[in-house]
């Protein structure tokens, strides 16, 4: 995560707590990813099951937040570093 | 035997969390498919025929969306 | 709810657990049903009182919502339960 | 007298589930609220009177709202 | 709090859920309101900085909404007094 | 000394809601870029460059958004 640095790692309460928020994060993002990708890339009801058309544009849709994500954390470490720096 | 509620309270936890995963699942899947299937002019309480069929098959295709998007990080993670 | 068959009612504090998120879960429902109706029925603001019209609304989105959730439901245990049956 | 501390707790937690109740519907209608009644061009920090007569309105709005869907719900789960 | 009423004070319990309740709220307000300005005020990326007209704009975005909020407030508090007037 | 269990238990506490903040301010910042600087037809999995420059300014500008908002509501704080 772009924000270990915040906590003391060493600490085993803190340890597992920060397990279990990344485990229940993990969780959240990916059913907000489902929601997310669908919207935009499931538009017809005519059958029930996804075509190869909608198939391609929720894996482009999930790479495509993954990376935006990983890029944006980059920029939020350097920054949130920046701002807290000077201890 | 003995620390057997250790055991049961981490059991709990984990059943816990895997409960609230299905559920926000749902919640998710109710909202699409409210957005997808039922214009906001409302005329009856009741679903009619077609809004029924939306919502099965909008239903289904949220659910393999789920398996696609699953799959997809799984994937992306083991890329890495 | 639609997902019960994912956890053992036998176990106490698990029934406890399910109860306490079932109410959590409702006062949620609750919440958010008002918003979503809200929008899209109350449009005008020339008078502090919902006017007939405005209630019908509300209660036909309400309706509208609890059938499809109730539908929806049923879409999901099959499914969910397809995934995971040859246990 | 013993054992008040666990009925103590009970009571904690059931206000504790009322008041995030409470602060959830509030969060609501500010929200609503908010979209309904400002523009998003924001000429100045203030609420001007045009706005201050919409954010009154639609707060009693919200929460006549509010008790009708509260009342649908109930009818619904008698129906049922 | 519009709804500090709500609950009995005097138990330390009480106040101590109360007062965590009140800071994990003041956190999802602060981080909300910054997301609801930024949509609106925020609109090309151009340049890594703020102009001084974003600025404004996410000033006078963030002094409504919490007069907004004071508002709706004052009208959440009487009409949910009303509702439970006669003790 | 003694104690200490009590002390470390309100320091976790207190740990785990800041870290409950930035990742909810994380949350939020990368809906956001995704909402400015995505279009919703994907035309491939990758950022491409235009959307790369994108996201790396919607991430300084939205923490300075944040800066901003957090001196506001400061200054509003103690006018009142």
């Amino acid at each position: 995560m772009a924000f270990a640095g915040k906590v003391d790692p060493t600490n085993p309460q803190m340890a597992k707590m920060m397990e279990d928020m990344q485990v229940a994060d993990m969780m959240r993002l990916y059913n907000d990813l489902v929601a997310r990708c669908f919207r935009p890339c499931v538009e017809n009801f005519r059958s029930s099951h996804l075509d190869s058309e909608e198939e391609a544009c929720l894996e482009k849709c999930a790479q495509k937040f993954l990376k935006l994500s990983g890029r944006a954390g980059m920029r939020f470490a350097e920054q949130t570093e920046k701002m807290t720096a000077p201890k | 035997f003995f620390g057997g509620g250790r055991q049961q309270q981490v059991n709990v936890e984990a059943q816990a969390q895997e409960l609230r995963f299905y559920m926000s699942m749902y919640n998710h899947m109710v909202d699409e498919c409210f957005l997808k299937c039922i214009p906001t002019k409302f005329k009856e309480g009741d679903l009619n025929a077609g809004e029924t069929t939306c919502v099965d098959r909008c239903a289904i295709k949220f659910l393999e969306a789920h398996t696609k998007i699953g799959a997809t990080l799984q994937k992306m993670n083991q890329g890495m």
